[in-house]
Order: structure tokens, then sequence, then C-alpha cells
């Protein structure tokens, strides 16, 4: 390498110049940025190893569970530095999404020392961390031993980064001063509106700012266009079902899942409010939603929308992201938008899913699976995932300050500006507790009766919460 | 029997159409879809028109899969090796065991014997998922978590009651008198076995053998709980096509069919045992 | 050749018992039959002798060693079943050779041995077809072969001619006595035609119900069945058997037939006044002159001309049917009324309560049978 | 000749006496099945405590009580309901065709014995992928049998996703999947009848449904037997193809034990609760099974005594 490259990336990483520039710099000296990318981490990696014993526990080994995921595989493509970096060999486990969970379940509860660190979701940890399978990670992170100085735990995003820490008492806020920080957030995802451009000029609908406008455009859509439905959101008998764009609108009316009083929970969806969205929610499915909605999962969201068989979806930000590129027939076609349900609300309040790693209580050397975590989620591995893969959406603010990385959003239209208009208020909306799994199970059941006209919507709502009562006592949390 | 009408015969006919297009319209279309992109799959409305790719096969076999969020590396063929040694190691270990225990059961009225063969049945109706929890525990303290062995044993709950009951039957319905006659002429009873049992029953032991295979191919949940990703057979590695960034219809079509040639193969192989083997009484009476 | 014992054998199927306390012996070199109706535990008998099956109690004892600890390959047995029991899957060779294949012979030993019995039994030509191929006297040949070619001191025929037809059947109760005593084996012969066992064996058992009715030469059996039942299946045209009640007379004992009196000399004073069932072969009844004294009249029926003797079917004046045999080329009537004359001393007298018979001081037998 | 020389001796010391030996051939198999007891046992232990992974503090024997909950949850009694309902309505269905086309395929040519094996295929093919196929083609935009539907008029038929039709696609599938396995029994005890009290039959001119459900039937009920034993203790267990294409929806339409004790187990983390819905699953397959045992073994024997 050419000492005058050498120069200009150093001094990027001194801060001196900043990333555009240095990539302008490189361009000019016949790098391209794939290259330069490449360059950049090496360099990083030398710059990191100048202020941090890196090579601690060069020698050891580790074991990772991964679900297979965009993230994962921005992780294993970016590996070899770190294992350069510590000297440390890493080894991994990738099982299909469908399965993923399970295996999780399987190695922890049976106090497997296999895997030292894996992948999670935040509402996972709510379930590891009473059962004693997963490590507070605070130790570590406040530890400047065992930390290195760029790690820049403040960088993260507070709403996403406090949703993965609870003090473990059912109901107990996320993100509480005595909370224990379960995971460490990887990458995560918004619920906001993904729509197909060409089918809403088509219909001459705008995008939707509330709840009724989604109704009615959903159903317009789905007139107008022809061949196609107006909304999908998921449907299946699954937690999978409420925590996307139902529970990021019903929050947005500020209803909330359970109550806490006197250290009880009890079930809070036999509101006025509550009934009222979910009629229009149920509404909605009703008129212009999938017309198989009941067995709808992340997948046939996403696929639909990319094949052309759905207008818009109320869905992850992430999965609209990637129906827009590979064979998808609808590549390159779909735009993004914030979503606000509440007519009064002043912003968008997406209820998200945090893919984070955290740390096996079995793990034979924890101080060395820190080390893993804290280069995985560190920034540089942050910029590299974001910018040279599909690592969204990030989770350190940073990161979506780079340049290059608004810059590959371009293709991505409103991507950016949905992101903003809602990172602010984007957090876990759930209330921690147990039964997080028993709750939601049943919470889309009883939606899948209202949608199938088995049961009115206040009167399923009504037995929802009885029955979800009378298991909150069963378990002792109500 | 054999007075059929002309009448007859066409109605036959049709209702054999029927039964084939039923069972076989599915694999036809599964067939068809593995030589298509999911841009085609998810065509609206479906359509038989496409141009046929290899692009499928060729990403299973070279273990390089082009998605909408990047290149994945998969093990699709290492899987395909796993569940091969998984269910052939299971069903001839399985044979070593069970062939014997039927041939117990058949030909020797002991103390309990109908407990014993009771009780190996009942092996095969305890849901694999009340044993799971405590099973990956005890493999763990064993050390047989995430072995080819410890795999191998769990499969005889699935390999072994099979076996066992349909060639118990086989040995039941060979006259006692003729391996009496080669016991009387000086033999030991194992060259009896050897010489006389197991040739006899030989279809019922493949038939048996073949159905066991089978339904050892299709499990998976076993490998899932107690093995890492490296000893995962295709049933879990198919799974892999259905990623976050979009389900790989191609993909798992070509998937299935690479997953049950090895398995049709073997079954046109034994054809003559399985459907004139099993005549000579798997579960006769 | 050897001896074979049984002790008190017991052997039960669940509440069934199949052989009850049964002993018996075979002499060296000797041919027993065992004769009985089916179920009567022939067939485990000889399966407890070849040692495939065990007695729930009792000894077996071949060559005079107790075999209990032998398994049935150790014995030296020789066995020929009813349904044949070859193997399917192997040629007539291989099924004929496996006696000698058990014992290491070479392998032009092995054939040698196979030719000299498949020659001796005439399927030499059909040494390799499978059974499925051999019609069934080939078969029952095949299996006899078997049986036969390991030389077995003992042999165990399990009715090995039940299963074929009455033409082959005919010529192998001719051939069988020859071909066995060539062998020169000990032989337990079971069967349930009686021609077989009186032309086959040196001494017959008759099995019924698990046990041992009785035992001893064909003549014996023949000349003093122990009870009604073992009268009427030996014995060719059939015995008569006629109710009777026994009287006193100055010369003893007397029954009365169609009015004329019968004397039974040497039976005991006890039978009279029972009711009892006579047994009159049909050897025994000779047609008589008109004027002889005791002639019972009689009217001719039928006749029937057999090789060596004559059967005459006549009917009493009560119409109770009776069958009188005299040797072929003897005259006697044709038909119309006749008179029959009955040797006294060859009459049988069973209890018709018990069927057993009632020995009389002339029957020149001794007991066997159950009570051994 | 001595007449003792007429017993050969075993040749070695050893040796296996008839008592001991069907012991010694079944213990292996006995053996390495006895190993999984274990943890069967263990299991039944946890159904008899209060057991939540995500409170393994509050674990402790609360003997029958989650036996004694099941009998107010309104959720057991629909999961008993309905896994009766699937095994009753699958089995039932899949022994009566599974048994039509084994007479359609009875008589013995290349074609027929091609065919057999051909249709053998759905049991190749996992359960679990089978039913992802099955979900596409049932899919209302891409799915070829929501189109072929349509063109026959059946615009709307929600398959899978509508309470109403929900068990009829699920059991539709599991047919599919699992009809081959009866008919492959079923047609190979066809075969094996002997053929002489047919011909005398149909010598005797009597009709053919005389024949069929006088001799046929009874004759075939041994393997009938079988068939459905094997496929009556699979069925109620059925997992994989009803998760995969519902998890057990729409509402609580299709929440059998398997998929109850599944989300209870891996969701949950209910330890206590899922064992216990297997455990009763367990002793009502094992109810069922001994029925079929009894009534097979009673078959044999009859048809040993008359044989």
């Amino acid at each position: 390498m050419h000492e005058k490259e050498k120069d200009l990336i150093s001094a990027f990483l001194r801060g001196e110049v900043d990333r555009r520039g240095m990539l302008k710099g490189l361009g000019a000296m016949g790098i391209t940025a794939g290259s330069a990318g490449t360059l950049l981490n090496m360099m990083s990696t030398r710059a990191l190893a100048a202020d941090f014993d890196w090579k601690k526990h060069s020698g050891k080994s580790l074991k990772l569970l991964l679900n297979k995921h965009p993230y994962a595989d921005a992780m294993i493509a970016n590996l070899q530095n770190f294992k350069d970096l510590t000297g440390i060999e890493v080894t991994y486990d990738v099982f299909p999404e469908d399965v993923y969970f399970d295996k999780v379940t399987a190695a922890l509860s049976s106090g497997s020392t296999e895997y030292d660190a894996f992948m999670t979701g935040a509402y996972m940890t709510w379930t590891y961390g009473p059962a004693g399978w997963i490590t507070d990670l605070k130790e570590w992170i406040n530890d400047p031993e065992k930390t290195n100085p760029n790690y820049a735990w403040d960088d993260f995003l507070p709403g996403v980064k406090n949703s993965c820490a609870w003090n473990g008492q059912p109901g107990g806020a996320l993100g509480s001063d005595d909370a224990k920080q379960w995971c460490i957030p990887w990458g995560f995802e918004q619920n906001n509106i993904t729509y197909n451009k060409a089918m809403f000029d088509k219909a001459g609908v705008a995008v939707p700012k509330n709840i009724d406008e989604m109704i009615t455009a959903a159903a317009k859509l789905q007139k107008d266009v022809g061949g196609i439905y107006g909304i999908g959101v998921r449907g299946s008998r699954s937690w999978a079902t409420i925590h996307p764009g139902f529970l990021s609108a019903y929050s947005n009316f500020n209803e909330k899942d359970l109550n806490l009083t006197d250290g009880k929970l009890s079930a809070a969806m036999g509101t006025a409010g509550s009934k009222a969205f979910h009629a229009k929610w149920v509404q909605m499915i009703q008129e212009s939603g999938p017309k198989d909605w009941s067995t709808y999962t992340w997948y046939q969201v996403g696929t639909d929308l990319g094949a052309g068989a759905s207008a818009m979806i109320f869905d992850a930000d992430i999965l609209g992201y990637f129906m827009n590129g590979g064979d998808n027939k609808m590549a390159g076609q779909l735009s993004y938008a914030a979503f606000t349900a509440n007519p009064d609300a002043t912003a968008s309040t997406p209820n998200i899913w945090i893919w984070s790693l955290a740390m096996s209580n079995f793990s034979k050397d924890k101080d060395a699976t820190w080390y893993f975590m804290q280069w995985a989620s560190g920034p540089e591995h942050a910029i590299f995932g974001a910018t040279k893969m599909d690592f969204v959406d990030p989770v350190r603010q940073s990161v979506w300050k780079d340049e290059a990385f608004r810059t590959k959003l371009d293709k991505y239209p409103g991507y950016v500006d949905m992101f903003d208009a809602s990172a602010a208020g984007a957090s876990i909306k759930f209330t921690p507790q147990p039964l997080f799994f028993d709750v939601t199970t049943e919470w889309a059941a009883t939606l899948q009766k209202m949608v199938a006209k088995e049961v009115p919507v206040d009167e399923g709502l009504d037995q929802l919460v009885e029955s979800i009562d009378r298991q909150l006592k069963e378990a002792g949390l109500g | 029997m054999e007075t059929t009408s002309t009448l007859e015969k066409i109605l036959r006919l049709i209702a054999l159409t029927l039964v084939v297009i039923f069972f076989m319209f599915p694999i036809f279309w599964i067939f068809l879809m593995s030589f298509q992109t999911n841009e085609t799959i998810l065509a609206i409305p479906p359509s038989v028109i496409f141009t046929p790719t290899l692009s499928n096969y060729a990403a299973l076999i070279t273990g390089k899969l082009t998605t909408a969020a990047g290149t994945l590396d998969i093990a699709f063929m290492r899987n395909l090796m796993n569940s091969i040694f998984l269910s052939v190691t299971s069903v001839a270990i399985a044979l070593v065991l069970g062939v014997p225990a039927a041939y117990a059961f058949a030909r020797h009225k002991f103390k309990g014997s109908e407990d014993i063969a009771f009780t190996l049945l009942s092996f095969r109706f305890a849901p694999p998922l009340l044993v799971l929890l405590p099973l990956t525990q005890y493999f763990q303290w064993l050390g047989l978590a995430d072995t080819y062995f410890g795999l191998i044993w769990v499969y005889q709950l699935i390999c072994l009651p099979l076996i066992l009951w349909i060639v118990r039957g086989y040995f039941e319905d060979i006259s006692a008198d003729v391996e009496y006659a080669y016991r009387i002429a000086g033999h030991s009873w194992f060259a009896t076995f050897r010489k006389i049992a197991l040739p006899l029953a030989g279809p019922g032991i493949a038939a048996a053998g073949l159905l066991a295979f089978i339904f050892a191919w299709n499990n998976f949940v076993f490998a899932l709980v107690l093995a890492s990703a490296d000893k995962q057979p295709v049933t879990v590695g198919a799974l892999a096509f259905v990623t976050s960034s979009g389900i790989q219809y191609g993909q798992i079509a070509s998937a299935i069919v690479l997953s049950v040639t090895p398995t049709l193969a073997l079954a046109l192989y034994a054809q003559r045992y399985l459907v004139e083997g099993l005549s000579l009484g798997a579960v006769k009476g | 050749m050897t001896t074979l014992q049984l002790k008190n054998i017991v052997k039960r199927y669940k509440t069934n018992t199949v052989l009850d306390n049964l002993s018996l012996e075979v002499a060296e070199g000797e041919t027993l039959v065992l004769f009985g109706p089916s179920g009567a535990g022939k067939t485990v008998l000889l399966r407890l002798v070849a040692g495939v099956i065990d007695p729930d109690e009792g000894q077996i004892l071949i060559g005079g060693d107790d075999v209990s600890d032998i398994d049935a390959e150790h014995r030296g047995i020789g066995m020929a079943f009813q349904n044949f029991a070859l193997f399917p899957h192997m040629s007539a060779f291989d099924n004929i050779a496996s006696p000698l294949t058990a014992t290491g012979s070479t392998k032009d030993a092995i054939s040698a041995g196979v030719q000299k019995v498949a020659k001796l039994l005439k399927i030499d030509h059909v040494l390799t077809h499978h059974p499925k191929a051999l019609s069934n006297g080939q078969k029952q040949r095949t299996a006899l072969a078997r049986a036969l070619a390991g030389s077995p001191p003992l042999l165990l025929l399990d009715d090995p001619l039940r299963n074929v037809d009455a033409k082959l059947r005919f010529e192998m109760r001719l051939e069988l006595p020859r071909l066995l005593a060539a062998q020169g084996a000990t032989v337990v012969y079971v069967t349930q035609d009686y021609k077989e066992a009186m032309a086959l064996g040196d001494r017959i058992a008759v099995m019924s119900q698990g046990r041992i009715r009785q035992i001893g030469t064909p003549e014996d059996i023949y000349n003093a069945p122990a009870d009604i039942e073992i009268a009427r299946l030996f014995g060719d045209p059939t015995i008569n058997l006629l109710d009777v009640v026994p009287k006193s007379g100055p010369d003893g004992v007397y029954v009365e037939l169609s009015n004329v009196k019968v004397a039974l000399p040497g039976m005991p004073a006890s039978v009279v006044g029972k009711t009892c069932v006579i047994g009159l072969r049909p050897e025994a009844i000779a047609f008589t002159d008109a004027g002889a004294a005791g002639g019972i009249p009689v009217t001719v029926e039928a006749e029937t001309p057999l090789n060596e003797k004559t059967v005459t079917l006549v009917l009493t004046a009560r119409g109770r049917e009776i069958l009188v045999s005299r040797p072929a080329g003897t005259p006697g009537p044709v038909s119309g009324p006749a008179r029959i004359a009955v040797d006294g001393h060859a009459a049988f007298l069973f209890d018709k309560e018990s069927g057993a018979l009632i020995p009389s001081a002339a029957t020149p037998m001794t007991r066997n049978g159950e009570a051994a | 000749m001595a007449s003792t020389a007429t017993l050969r001796k075993p040749a070695s010391g050893f040796r296996i006496s008839r008592k001991m030996l069907p012991y010694v051939l079944s213990l292996p198999a006995l053996l390495v099945c006895i190993g999984i007891l274990i943890p069967f046992i263990t299991a039944v232990i946890y159904s008899f405590q209060r057991y939540r992974l995500s409170q393994p503090w509050a674990r402790q024997f609360n003997w029958g009580e989650n036996y004694l909950n099941f009998f107010t949850d309104p959720a057991f009694w629909n999961t008993l309901k309905v896994s009766l309902l699937y095994a009753g309505i699958t089995v039932t269905l899949e022994l009566l065709l599974g048994l039509g086309i084994a007479l359609l395929l009875q008589r013995r040519s290349t074609v027929n014995n091609f065919i057999s094996i051909m249709l053998l295929l759905p049991l190749m093919i996992a359960p679990a992928l089978a039913a992802l196929m099955w979900k596409l083609m049932t899919n209302p935009s891409f799915g070829i049998l929501s189109y072929l539907a349509s063109l026959v008029g059946l615009h709307d038929f929600r398959w899978a996703s509508s309470p109403s039709t929900a068990l009829l696609t699920v059991v539709l599938v599991d047919i599919w999947v699992y009809t081959p396995f009866i008919m492959i029994l079923l047609l190979a005890g066809l075969r094996s009848l002997p053929t002489q009290p047919f011909e005398a039959a149909a010598l005797d001119g009597v009709p053919r449904t005389f024949v069929f459900f006088r001799i046929t039937l009874p004759m075939l009920t041994p393997y009938i037997l079988t068939a459905t034993l094997f496929r009556l203790l699979d069925s109620i267990q059925q997992f994989d193809i009803i998760y995969a294409m519902t998890q057990g929806g729409p509402g609580n339409t299709l929440t059998v034990f398997q998929v109850e004790a599944y989300l209870n187990f891996f969701q949950s983390t209910n330890v206590g609760r899922s064992a216990a819905l297997m455990v009763i699953l367990w002793a009502i397959t094992y109810f069922l099974s001994n029925i079929f045992i009894k009534n097979w073994l009673r078959l044999r024997e009859r048809a040993r005594g008359e044989a």
C-alpha cells in the first residue's frame, strides 16, 4: 500500500478528514470504494490495536450461535479482521430462522457450554435473563480494562439501547437505572410504511398520515389498482403478528398491553381506546388485507410486496428494504414513509425489533467473549456492515450520520427521512415480563377470531383480558 | 374378480387418473419450480410458461446462494450427506438390533415377551417433545450432545419400533417347521437364523428398512436440538432458504427434489420387495 | 442306531396339557409307530425328541443319555415333516445336503451323499429344482431324502405320507420298510393311517389326548385292542361292534346274538348283567351250514371281493349290519338267507361305559398302554 | 456303534440355553431404547412441577396442579377435541382412500408397481417442507391451487386462513402426505391374500360387494389394524404440517396437543405445563395402541389357529 493512501486513512481515523473526503481522496488515487472499505478496515484494526490490548486473549477460541440473517452474514464477512486483531479463533453455527430460537432455547435450557455468544431478540431476553442463561453486560461495558476506548457506548441510539436493558422485575421499565444490560443491540427494525410508488400514483393515493387514512387508502388502492390487495400486515397465530405495525400503531394511541399496579400486572387491552383501535385494525384487514392474512408471517408480507401483490406494508422497514433489491419484481420501485397512526400524535412511535448479541452464562471465557462482542457491536464493524453489507437499521447514531451510508440509502426513497422522523420515538412498547409469548400469542389468536368474524371485537377483547389476567395470576404475576 | 366390464375398466382408469393427479400434481409443480427463479414462481397468476434455469441446483451444489441481501454460503450438500449418513447408519443399526429382537418375539413366546414388545413399540408414541429437554440435559452430561453417535442413538426411537413390529410379522409367517428342519439337520440356531429366517424374511426386512429410512430422513427435531450446524440433516438445511430477505422457493423446490432422490432411488430399487415383499405377510394376522 | 427313552414327559400349552405324564421306550433299530388321531400329541412328542421344544417335566434319553441340555443340532436326529418343511429358497440338492453341510464334510463328500440318497428315492433328476418347481411327490421324497442324508441314528418321520395322493402313498408304503431297513436307524414314525402303522411298525404306540393308550406289536394291538376306539381304528374291514348284556350259563359267560347263545370262554363272571359291547373281527365270523348248531340266521346283503379276502355284509334278524370276511377263493353264500357262526375265543368284550377291554383269560396278550 | 456316540456334543462349553436365547436376542434393542426411558421419567417428573424456565426460583413440586388446571381450562378441552377430531378425520379418510387406491392397484403389473412407488413420493418429502410448498400453492396471489380453484368458480376459497376451511386444508395436506403409507401396507396385504376363496366366489357368482365385505375386508383386517395403528399414533401427534401451515390458528382452530406443547415449551418455556400436556397425549396414545395391539394379537392368534 502506498504511503499516501495510508496517510489519508490515518487522517480519517484521527478525525482530521471526514469519510466522504477520504473516499474522494482515495478515489482520486485510483482506489474503488470497495477496496477502500477493506483498506479502511485494515487500518481501523491497526488504529484500534494502538490503544488497547486486543491480543490479551490471543489463542483462545469462541463459538457463536447465529441466525441465518444479513447481519450475521455481514459479521462473517468481516470476521477475519477480528481474528487478525485479537488472535482469537471464532467458529459459528448458523441455523435457519425458522428453527433458530428453538435451537437457542434447547442449547441454553440444557446448560450447553458449546456457545459463548449468540444472536437474540430483546423480547427473548425477558425469558433468558430471569432463567439465568445470559449475562448482564454492564460489568464489561463499564470496565475500561475490558472495553476498548473507542467503543462509544453512548453512540448507541438510546431508545434501542434501553430496550435491551431490564431490571428483571415483571413490568419494570426498560432502561431503568437498576436495569441489567442483557444484550447489546446489533441491528434493529422500525415498523413503518413501505409502499409501491407506482400503485399509489395509479390509484392517486397519498401516503396515509393516520390509521383512518390508511384504511381508506388501502381500500382505494385495492379497488383501483386491481389484482392486488391494499395493505400487508402479519396475521399468523404468533407474537410476530403483534409486535410490528399493530403494536406500533396501538401504542401511538397511548394504549398499553399490560398495566402495572402495586407490582401486579393486569391486561390493559380492554379499554375503550383499545377497542376502538382494534375495530379499525380488524376492519382494515377485512377490507384490504391479504385474503389468507391469518397465515401471514414476515415472509408472506415481504414476498407479496416484492412480487407486486400488495400496494404497501405496515411492517419492518428493513423488510421493505430487502424487497427493494434482489430478484424481486418490484425491486427499485418501493418507497418508505414513517407512519403516525394517531391523528393527535405528533410523531411516529414505532415498536422495534432488535437483533442483539447476548453472552451465554455458560460461556467458559466471558472476557474473551466480550472481546468479540465489543468488536462486533463496535463502530468500525457497524460502518463496514452498513456500507458494504445490508446491515440496516444500524443502532449507532454515528453510522446514520455517515455520508456513505446515507448515500447508499438514496436508492431507497424516503428511507432516511422515515428513519429520522421516527427514530426518536422508536423503542420497545411491550411491558417486559416473562409471559410475553403467552400474552402475544393469545392476542394474535384473538385478532384472528375477530378478523374471521368469529367474535365481535369488544367481546373478543373482554375474553382476552379475562384469559390473560387468569394466566398472569397463575404465574404469580397478577 | 377378473370379470371386468368395459365400463368398469373405464371407471377404474378414471379413478386411478384422479388419484395420480392428486398425489403427483404437487410433486410435478415442485419439480417445475425447481427450474424457476422466484420471479416466475411468484407470477400472478401462476403460469407454466418460463425459461428453465439450473441456477437453483447450481446454487445448492456449489453452496453459493444469491439473494436480495447478497451472496450467502449454504451447506446444503453437507446437509444432504448428513441425512444420508444419519439415516443409513440409524437404519442399519436398527436392523441389527431390531431384526434379532423381532425374531425372538416371533419365534419364542417367552415370559413377558408381549410386554417387552409393547414397551419397545411404546417408544414410538412417546412424543419427541416430551423427552427433548431432559434428553438434551442428559446428553450434555454424557458428552453425547453434538455427536453423530448420540443422534443415531436417538434415531433408534424412530427406526427400531417400526422395524421390530413389521419384521416380527414376517418372521411369524415363516413356518416354524422349516427352521426346525434346518436345526435338526445339525445347524446351530444362529446358522438357522442366518441361512433360513433372514433370507425368508428378507423382503419384509427390506420393506421395513425402507419405511424406517423414510421416517428417519424426514425427522429433524432431534438433530436440530442435539447437534451443531455441521451435523444437521437436509430437512433443517432446506429451511435455510427461508431467509429474512425472502423465501427462496426455487431453491427449496430443488432441495426437495434433491433430497427425495436418494429415497426414491432406494424405493425403486426395492420395488419388488416393497410391493411384493410386504405381501409375504408384513402385517398379516 | 440308538435307543430312545421318554420318562414321564409333561408338556403344557397355557392350560392345555398336550402330553400328560407320557413314558415310552424305543429299542435300538426298532421302528416304532405313533398312531393316533390328530391332536393326540404325536407331533409335539416328535418335536420334544428332536429338541426344538422343551418338555415341562420329564426326561428324554437318547442312547441312554439325558438330552435336556443338548440342542437339536447335536442330537443326531433326522426328521421328515408332514408339510415337508423344505427350504423354499434352496434347491432340492441344497435341501438334501443340509445335514451334510452341518458336519463340515467336503464338497465331494456332500455331493456323493446327496446323489446316493437321491438315487435311492429316485429324485436325482430334479436336484437343481427349487421346491416351488417340484411335484408333491418329489417334495415328499426330497423331504425324506433330507432326513436320511445324514445317516442319523434316530429318524423321526412325522406323517410323511399325509400330504401326498393315494397312489403315491401306496407306493411309498411298500417302499419305506425297505428304505428304513437299509438305513438301519431307530425310527419313530407318526401316522394316522392304520395300514401304514401295521405295515411299518415293529411296535405301535396308540396315542390319544396326550397319553399312550396302548403299545405293542401290530398283532398285539390287532388281537387285543385296549378299548373300543382302538379296536375300531385297527382293522379293515372295521370290527363289528354290537351291544350285548352277558349272561351266566353252566358253561360260563355267554351272550345272545339273535337268540343264539355265543359262549365267551374265559370271561370273568363279573361282567354278567353289565351293558357291554362285543367286538367281532370279520374274520372271526364264518358262514356255517344251515343245520349246524349255534348258527345265527342272517340275510346276505352284499359281497365285496378284496385282494386276499372276500367281505360280505349281512343283516341280522334285528337289522344289525355285520361284516364277515373269508379268505378269497373259499366258497360262501352270495345272497339270501345264511347262517353265521361266531368264534367266541376271538371275540372282544368291552365295557360299554368306559370302552375298556374286559380282559379274558383266553385273550392272548399282555395289557400295556397307560398302565405301563 | 456305541449308542452314546450318536450325540454330537457341542464343541465349546459356551452355550446360550434355549430359555435365555430370546432374552439375549431382544436385550440389545431393549437396552438401546431403555436409555430413552430415563429422560421420559424425568419429563413425567417435570409434569408434576411448577416449572417455568423464566422463573427458576419458583420451581417446585405442585403435584397434580398442572393436570388439575386442565379441567378448568377451556383451551385444554379445545386441544383435546381438535386433536381427536383431526386424528379421527385424517385416519378415517386416509384409510378409505388408501384402501381404494390399493384396490385399484391390486393387479400385479409393471405399471401398477411403478405407480405405487411413485405414490410414495409425498411420504418422502419432509412434512415441514411439504407444508411450506402447500402454503405457496394455496396462496391467493401466486398459488396454483388457488388459481385452479378460481377457474372453477371458487374465488374466495381461503384454504388454511379461514376457521371454516383451515381444518379441511390441513387434513388435505395430511392426506396427501400420509395416504401413501396406508396404501402401500394395504396393497401388500391385498396382494398376499390367498386366491382360492375369490376364485370360488367368482365361480359361484357371488356378488362382488358381498365378496368385498365378507371375504376381502375380513381377511385384510390385520393389515388395516397395523396401518391404522401407526397412522393413528402419528396423526394424534401431528405437528409439522399444522404448525407450518397455520401455527395452530386461525384463532384456536388447530391447537392440537403437539402445537400447544411446542408453544408452551419453546415460547412460553412453561416446561411443567408442556410436559403435562405431553404426558396426557402419551397416555391417550398408550391407551389407543393397547386396544389395537390386543386386537392385533387376537387376530393373529385366530389366523394361526385356522392355519
